[in-house]
């Protein structure tokens, strides 16, 4: 029914209701590889609620979703995960009892198993991807550092790093800018920018600022709706964004 | 009407609300401004109650509230839309105003106030949780303006919204300072929006007040320049 | 070395414990107690399995089992049956109408052996039995509960209800199971006689070595980076499975693990009392163990086992002079221990337990720099302070 | 079956028909005070049973006194003593939230183990003022004995006294919840607790009349039961697993469930109590109840809301 | 689990309470004549302890040590009361009359707490700390077979008082109440021959001794009576719905309702019974399951013209009983009921004084030579005459009463004196 494409993730007639409310409504949408592409919407858009139905959080009531043409609305969570996405919540959801390291650690695709996890141990392979994927989101000098100290926004740093950390194919940021200072944002746009090299990236996000540093390509949802798609000028300038998102 | 001084606020061992003294006359709209984690949101919650001070004082219209739970607050007349609206998701629209009617002893939800947010009247029987986020957040004023409040604590009332909708809050708070003789605090990181409803200005940093002005003196790149450091 | 200290004895805090327990219950209890309280101890510790599996399950895994004793007495019918067939020979039972069969049997009309119970005249067949038959039947419940995300409360109330499920069952299948009065009259294990003191005695070793066992193997599982995402599955569920773990399975193994645990215990008190009855399956046991390791302190392996003796030796005690205030100090424990001490008296040894500590090291190195062990008073002093 | 006539077999199935709603409302007087304290409030009360108990047990101790004291008014102590019975468990449950169970909000595992202590302690007071012999009140005769409709049928009038007195409760609740400003109240606090306080709801009040409305229910729910069984000590924890099990099929958050769950758990036991010995319908009943809530593990009748 | 299933489980009957003032002077000769003349000498004085007890036992020239092993707590607390406090009774009355071989008797009580494993621990404390001569204890079949072994390895001897389900024959227990032949057979024949009874509904609580009853009624019934058993029902313990199985009941029209429902099950049962317009007007019942002590609980408004089979009732109206009565009474209070098992409990201590007497020693293995002689009687019975068959049962009757509204049976059948068959042929 739903065919094949180029893209790296493929949305097609995806709808989600919620005791008869439909919160996502016959959504179509791609990714392209390489792409940074940024969702705006005010709250209770769907914004959420699409990266929860790409992930497996929550399950389409109808509709498809392709990851590099594999299906993901009949995978479990951590199928999709391990099909290469992943994602960030809009709260940093980190182990506030565990170090970075060890955070990073227990992100590394490696002794996933049952079995695997009681015999994983910490060789000098793992420990230098955690010192590498550490530098990128300028957190080495805090690998010994109880998560739960960090600052707001080096948490923020410390989810991303551990999803970098499993290299994966598609990366989903819920508000990754949220409570940050203006120099953090920066630097966040920075290593965005980075990191979408080689991988697609889904960008959930209010602020339009930040949103114009990055974006590639922007979307906007309303009332489960796309209203707009296209690049940031283009999407500024459309009478339908201008009439029901930004105001006159 | 609302008077606070040295009040602090600890959450556990680290305090985070360092000694703020103010004052807000009736009919003022006074707005504090600040970046995120400088303590905007625990400042609201304590005057609501919901966490407590740990010093100083705070009272409305002369009583004294520091020791009251906080819906003796809301008897006392301050109300209260959080950040993030925290309407009642799976109670109607209507059951969700009606919440704020224990104190006010209304029978019926008034008029004026589906006057003031006619898409409420139109949706008085949907799940609160169904509605989007700008109307969560005209219902959460409203839930907090059938107390008939003195004074309004509005945090963050923008966030989340679409700027579309943001111009519609300024105006129907501006609207109901008009209506009523009623004070209204407002926190806030964008700036148009503030300028738009508020008559006085405070800046907030790292748990103390760095800047104050009137709505009339305000130096907008000064302020800007606060809010992004 | 060093692997061995950190991970199997947890550092020098948990060594230091793991030292004074198995020094108490190897040493200094058999010590001082006659062989009747020594008997009564190794019934308790037989307990303290079920205490250190609801340590993992319940305070790592963040899962309240409120069935830990349906593998219990899993395992301590497997032991019991067997027992109950070599007690059944034909000799022994020639004025049954059908000899060799179990007397029960015998009583409601069974004339020959059911086939479930036949493989359990081989020893080797109810070991393995003791072990596996309590661990696939948790993989069953944990199977289809965790795989559904069945949680929390609505785990601890279904397991409940599957030990009432198990309790009816026995209760009313009596012909196969000696019902309400469980399985009786078990005197010998290979021909040799376990109602001697003797053998009680070695029980009890056994018994002792066997919980040693579990708490070392339990203290590596959690050390391990399973033991890790365990916590981290508590507390951020969602994070570990969006790190792509499928986090059902984690607590399923948690949850076999613990149903095995439970279930040595369950044999080992089969072997050491005589006989295993549908009261160790219900609702009631199954809640007291969660309290030996809420008392004990849910995140404390060997916590629970104090959680345990404590409790039963309470129990003891108090209900031979004063049973009306026993239930009245049982319920305000229980109270007590969820509203004032969540975390036992592992919390209590947290807080104070570096005195002993300190102490420990400071006797540890006169006896190294002066090689004349004063044996004795090492052992003396910290079993005094330990609970305190 | 041969060698009954239509009638007769007719006669059989009205009866059986009522034994299953006779059970029904037993099963939803027990569980509705548990709907609300554990569907609405979220505590795990493993002393239900025991306000259940203190029901029963006010309504003895009224009978011994009316039979003692007041010997003419005895055919209308029981109506009386259901309204003492709610009051007594009701303001029990008062004191039992106010010094054990607020603490516990947050940690709803906890208020299992706490309230299995309760229970404990209630069960031993029980045993310590009344005895550990059952007890049973002395009913008004017009409670006992059948209606008949018919030459063949016989309908307990008790059976039907409590089916009246389920309809009244149930009602009630409904009411309460549902069209009161109390219910909204009860309904926002269970919600967002914090939010409730700030828009003006004394919550700790909300949840202390909550908790005690639970238990006050539990307590006619035990008045009720003494006109079909005895009451000892330990009787209450004869019904907290069957109640749970009644709350939790039907969705803890659903009042309407728990109705649909009673009802369909009553109707299956009964019908298969018919066909098989009482133990076997009971494993049967409750392992059906296991199996279908692994495939819907919020109940039977819960909504889907958004997050 | 001890509190939910086991639960009432078992208690098949309670007790009660007693007295003060010692037996009638009178009934006290007639027992010491009773006994054999030479053992009646032998009873005064002058016995060493190295004659009396050469394996150890707690006795010395003043006294001699018992245990007492019953619940005082849990849920067999209700049933268990009434038998220790006989048992207290019997042993007063015994040191008041001089002791046995001179010797008072002092008690050790424990609290079994409903728990099998406990009682099996206290039982060994018992025995191996305390080293008493005999227990008297236990009451459900599960606690008897959980201190069995114990008794048995330890060579102990248990006074057991409880009617039961028989195919038990120990060496350490004398079996003060009736096994399940004694209790049913008879009660069985009157009903056939008085009520002319052809159909039997068989319904019991879900346990050992109501499944073995029901299975040696069943024999009798068909075999013996050429009845016809149409319908046998077990409802899990503490059940308290009936109606589905009363609505089969009034499908089969049973001309008897055979029952062996326990404890407050039992409650359930006769008021629903009667709820549901089963009265003994209509209906026919025997019971082998309500003594005086349920009936407390059951209301006897609820249980009136129904039937119970027992071998004592409180009502019975001999001088022996008379006397037991008033001083069970005198001494544990006016409100007590006596029932069946309270009053086998009250003959343990006074079988054992016989044995002993008669053995010449607390030694276990002599005292149980002696019991096993079979000449073992005690004719101060309150139940009437009694006598130790060599099985370790006694010999007894078994009666009918019927129920009235006050709580009290009228005894409307007496048997001959049964001989006890624990290993019944033809009912296995």
């Amino acid at each position: 029914m739903y065919s094949n494409t180029d893209y790296t993730l493929a949305v097609e007639g995806l709808t989600v209701s919620f005791d008869g409310f439909k919160a996502v409504d016959d959504l179509n949408f791609y990714l392209d590889k390489n792409e940074l592409h940024v969702v705006i919407g005010p709250n209770g858009a769907g914004k959420t609620t699409v990266l929860d139905l790409i992930c497996g959080k929550t399950k389409a009531t109808s509709g498809s979703i392709k990851f590099l043409n594999q299906e993901l609305t009949e995978l479990s969570e951590h199928a999709i995960v391990r099909a290469g996405v992943g994602r960030k919540f809009q709260t940093p959801s980190i182990y506030e009892n565990l170090t970075v390291l060890e955070n990073l650690e227990v992100s590394y695709p490696q002794g996933r198993g049952v079995f695997g996890a009681l015999m994983f141990k910490r060789t000098q392979t793992v420990l230098d991807k955690i010192h590498e994927i550490a530098r990128e989101i300028m957190l080495e000098t805090e690998l010994d550092t109880e998560a739960g100290l960090l600052s707001h926004g080096q948490k923020q740093w410390l989810e991303i790093g551990m999803l970098l950390i499993q290299d994966p194919q598609l990366l989903m940021l819920d508000e990754p800018v949220a409570g940050m200072s203006v120099k953090e944002r920066e630097q966040t746009a920075e290593l965005l920018n980075k990191i979408s090299m080689g991988r697609s990236v889904l960008v959930i996000e209010h602020d339009m600022e930040f949103v114009a540093q990055i974006a590639h390509k922007v979307t906007v949802l309303h009332q489960g709706k796309i209203l707009a798609t296209g690049d940031m000028a283009e999407v500024q300038n459309d009478p339908n964004v201008i009439e029901v998102y930004l105001g006159h | 009407m609302l008077n606070v001084s040295n009040l602090k606020v600890s959450y556990g061992q680290s305090e985070v609300i360092h000694g703020l003294d103010f004052s807000v006359p009736k009919n003022e709209t006074l707005a504090i401004m600040g970046r995120n984690g400088m303590g905007k949101t625990t400042l609201f919650k304590s005057l609501i109650g919901v966490l407590p001070a740990s010093e100083g004082t705070i009272s409305v219209d002369g009583v004294d509230v520091t020791s009251c739970e906080s819906y003796q607050r809301v008897e006392n007349g301050i109300a209260y839309v959080p950040q993030g609206r925290m309407i009642f998701p799976s109670l109607t629209v209507k059951e969700n105003i009606e919440t704020g009617m224990e104190v006010s002893k209304m029978k019926t939800i008034p008029d004026e106030i589906y006057a003031l947010f006619p898409v409420l009247h139109e949706m008085r029987n949907r799940k609160g949780g169904n509605l989007s986020g700008g109307q969560q957040q005209q219902l959460a004023i409203a839930r907090a303006l059938v107390t008939n409040p003195k004074v309004l604590l509005l945090d963050e009332p923008t966030e989340g919204i679409q700027p579309s909708i943001i111009k519609d809050i300024a105006n129907v708070l501006n609207e109901i300072k008009k209506m009523r003789d009623i004070t209204i605090i407002v926190s806030e990181q964008v700036l148009s929006f503030t300028m738009a409803v508020a008559d006085r200005i405070i800046v907030i940093d790292g748990g103390k007040f760095i800047h104050e002005d009137r709505r009339e003196d305000v130096d907008t790149e000064q302020i800007r320049g606060y809010l992004s450091v | 070395m060093s692997f061995v200290y950190e991970k199997l004895m947890g550092g020098k805090q948990g060594m230091v414990g793991l030292i004074i327990l198995s020094a108490l219950i190897l040493v200094v209890f058999p010590m001082f107690l006659d062989s009747f309280r020594l008997n009564l101890l190794g019934k308790y510790l037989t307990y303290a399995f079920a205490a250190v599996s609801l340590v993992l399950i319940w305070g790592y895994g963040g899962t309240l089992s409120l069935g830990q004793g349906i593998f219990f007495g899993l395992g301590g019918y497997a032991m019991a049956m067997f027992l109950k067939l070599e007690a059944s020979s034909p000799e022994n039972t020639a004025i049954q109408s059908t000899p060799g069969i179990p007397d029960f049997m015998d009583w409601n009309q069974i004339t020959a052996l059911p086939w479930f119970w036949e493989p359990f005249s081989s020893f080797s067949f109810t070991i393995i039995a003791i072990l596996v038959v309590p661990t696939f039947f948790a993989f069953l419940i944990g199977s289809a509960m965790f795989k559904r995300r069945v949680g929390g409360v609505y785990f601890a109330i279904i397991t409940q209800v599957i030990s009432v499920i198990l309790t009816v069952l026995i209760v009313g299948q009596q012909g196969f199971t000696g019902g309400i009065n469980g399985i009786t009259d078990l005197r010998t294990l290979n021909g040799w006689d376990i109602t001697s003191d003797s053998a009680k005695n070695i029980f009890y070793y056994v018994n002792c070595v066997l919980l040693i066992g579990v708490i070392v193997l339990s203290r590596w599982v959690l050390t391990s980076k399973f033991g890790r995402l365990l916590l981290a599955i508590r507390d951020k569920e969602d994070r570990v499975r969006f790190s792509g773990y499928d986090v059902a399975n984690f607590k399923i193994f948690i949850f076999c693990l613990a149903a095995m645990i439970s279930a040595i215990g369950g044999a080992m008190f089969t072997l050491q009392v005589g006989f295993m009855s549908p009261s160790f399956v219900g609702i009631v046991p199954s809640i007291e163990m969660v309290i030996f390791a809420a008392v004990g302190g849910r995140m404390s392996l060997i916590g629970a086992v104090y959680g345990c003796l404590l409790i039963n030796f309470g129990k003891t005690v108090f209900s031979e002079s004063f049973p009306e205030l026993w239930l009245f100090l049982m319920g305000g424990l229980f109270i007590a221990v969820v509203m004032f001490f969540p975390n036992g008296l592992a919390g209590l040894w947290q807080d104070y337990g570096h005195y002993v500590t300190d102490r420990f090291t400071a006797i540890k190195n006169k006896i190294l720099n002066k090689s004349t062990p004063s044996n004795d008073s090492a052992k003396k002093t910290l079993p005094e302070t330990e609970l305190s | 079956m041969d060698g009954y006539t239509y009638s007769e077999l007719g006669a059989i199935l009205a009866m059986q028909g009522f034994a299953g709603i006779s059970l029904f409302s037993v099963l939803l007087l027990m569980a509705l005070g548990l709907a609300i304290i554990f569907g609405q409030m979220g505590v795990i009360n493993m002393a239900h049973g025991e306000f259940m108990a203190v029901g029963a047990y006010t309504t003895y101790f009224l009978s011994y006194l009316t039979e003692t004291y007041f010997p003419a008014f005895m055919p209308y102590y029981f109506i009386f003593a259901i309204v003492v019975a709610f009051i007594v468990a009701g303001i029990l449950g008062y004191f039992a939230e106010f010094i054990l169970i607020r603490h516990l909000y947050a940690r709803p595992l906890d208020t299992l183990l706490a309230t299995w202590g309760l229970s404990l302690i209630m069960q031993q007071s029980f045993r310590s003022m009344f005895g550990a012999r059952e007890v049973s009140p002395t009913l008004p005769e017009w409670l006992m004995g059948a209606y008949q409709p018919t030459e063949m049928i016989d309908i307990p009038i008790n059976g039907m006294f409590v089916l009246g007195l389920t309809a009244v409760v149930t009602l009630g609740v409904f009411y309460l919840m549902f069209k009161s400003s109390w219910g909204l109240r009860v309904r926002a606090t269970t919600q967002n607790r914090v939010m409730s306080g700030a828009v003006g709801i004394n919550t700790k009040k909300v949840d202390r009349y909550t908790f005690a409305l639970g238990c006050g229910i539990a307590g006619i729910a035990g008045a009720a039961f003494t006109t079909i069984a005895s009451t000892g000590p330990t009787t209450g924890s004869l019904y907290i697993v069957d109640t749970f099990m009644v709350v939790v099929f039907g969705g803890a958050a659903s009042l309407f469930g728990t109705i649909a769950s009673a009802f369909s758990i009553a109707q299956a036991q009964s019908i298969m109590e018919f066909f098989m010995s009482g133990s076997m319908a009971k494993v049967y009943t409750l392992f059906a109840l296991v199996l279908i809530l692994m495939f819907r593990p919020e109940g039977l009748f819960a909504s889907k809301v958004r997050r | 689990m001890s509190d939910l299933e086991s639960n009432r489980s078992l208690d098949q009957t309670a007790t009660n309470t007693g007295n003060r003032h010692l037996i009638k002077r009178r009934s006290l000769l007639k027992t010491l004549c009773a006994l054999p003349a030479g053992i009646l000498l032998a009873t005064h004085m002058s016995f060493a302890v190295a004659d009396v007890n050469t394996t150890g036992l707690a006795v010395t020239d003043k006294d001699v040590t018992v245990g007492i092993l019953h619940s005082l707590t849990g849920t067999m607390a209700i049933s268990e009361t009434g038998a220790q406090e006989a048992e207290k009774l019997a042993i007063k009355q015994i040191n008041e009359m001089g002791g046995i071989l001179g010797r008072q008797i002092k008690i050790i009580q424990e609290d079994g707490a409903s728990d099998w494993p406990t009682f099996a621990e206290k039982s060994k404390k018992l025995l191996v700390q305390d080293k008493v001569a005999a227990v008297f204890g236990a009451w459900t079949s599960a606690s008897r077979k959980a201190v069995l072994p114990v008794f048995e390895k330890e060579n102990g001897l248990l006074y057991y008082p409880t009617f039961y389900e028989g195919l038990e024959q120990s060496k350490n227990v004398i079996y003060t109440g009736q096994e399940a032949t004694q209790q049913i057979l008879d009660g069985l024949n009157w009903v056939a021959k008085e009520k002319k009874a052809k159909t039997f509904y068989l319904i019991g609580s879900d346990y050992i001794w109501p499944r073995t009853s029901m299975k040696i009624a069943r024999k009798h019934i068909e075999n013996v009576l050429g009845g016809k058993v149409v319908g046998e029902e077990y409802k899990p313990l503490g059940n308290t719905q009936f109606g589905s199985v009363i609505n089969k009941i009034r499908l089969k029209k049973p001309d008897v309702i055979y029952a062996a429902v326990v404890g407050g099950s039992n409650v359930a049962w006769f008021k629903q019974l009667k709820a549901a317009g089963i009265n003994s007007k209509k209906q026919t019942l025997l019971t082998i399951s309500v003594t005086e002590d349920e009936v407390l609980g059951i209301g006897g408004e609820n249980l009136e013209g129904f039937y119970s089979i027992m071998k004592y009732f409180q009502s019975q109206d001999n001088p022996n009983n008379i006397a037991f009565v008033k001083a069970f009474k005198e001494m544990w209070g006016d409100d007590s009921v006596i029932g069946d098992v309270t009053q086998a409990a009250y003959l343990g201590p006074w079988l054992w004084k016989a044995a002993v007497e008669k053995a010449g020693s607390f030694d276990v293995d002599k005292v149980v030579a002696a019991s096993e002689e079979g000449d073992i009687e005690l004719t101060t019975a309150p139940e009437g005459y009694v006598k130790l068959h060599p099985n370790h049962h006694l010999w007894s009757k078994a009666r009918v009463g019927k129920w009235n509204k006050d709580g009290q049976a009228t005894v409307v059948y007496t048997s001959d004196l049964l001989e006890p068959d624990p290993f019944p042929a033809g009912y296995q």
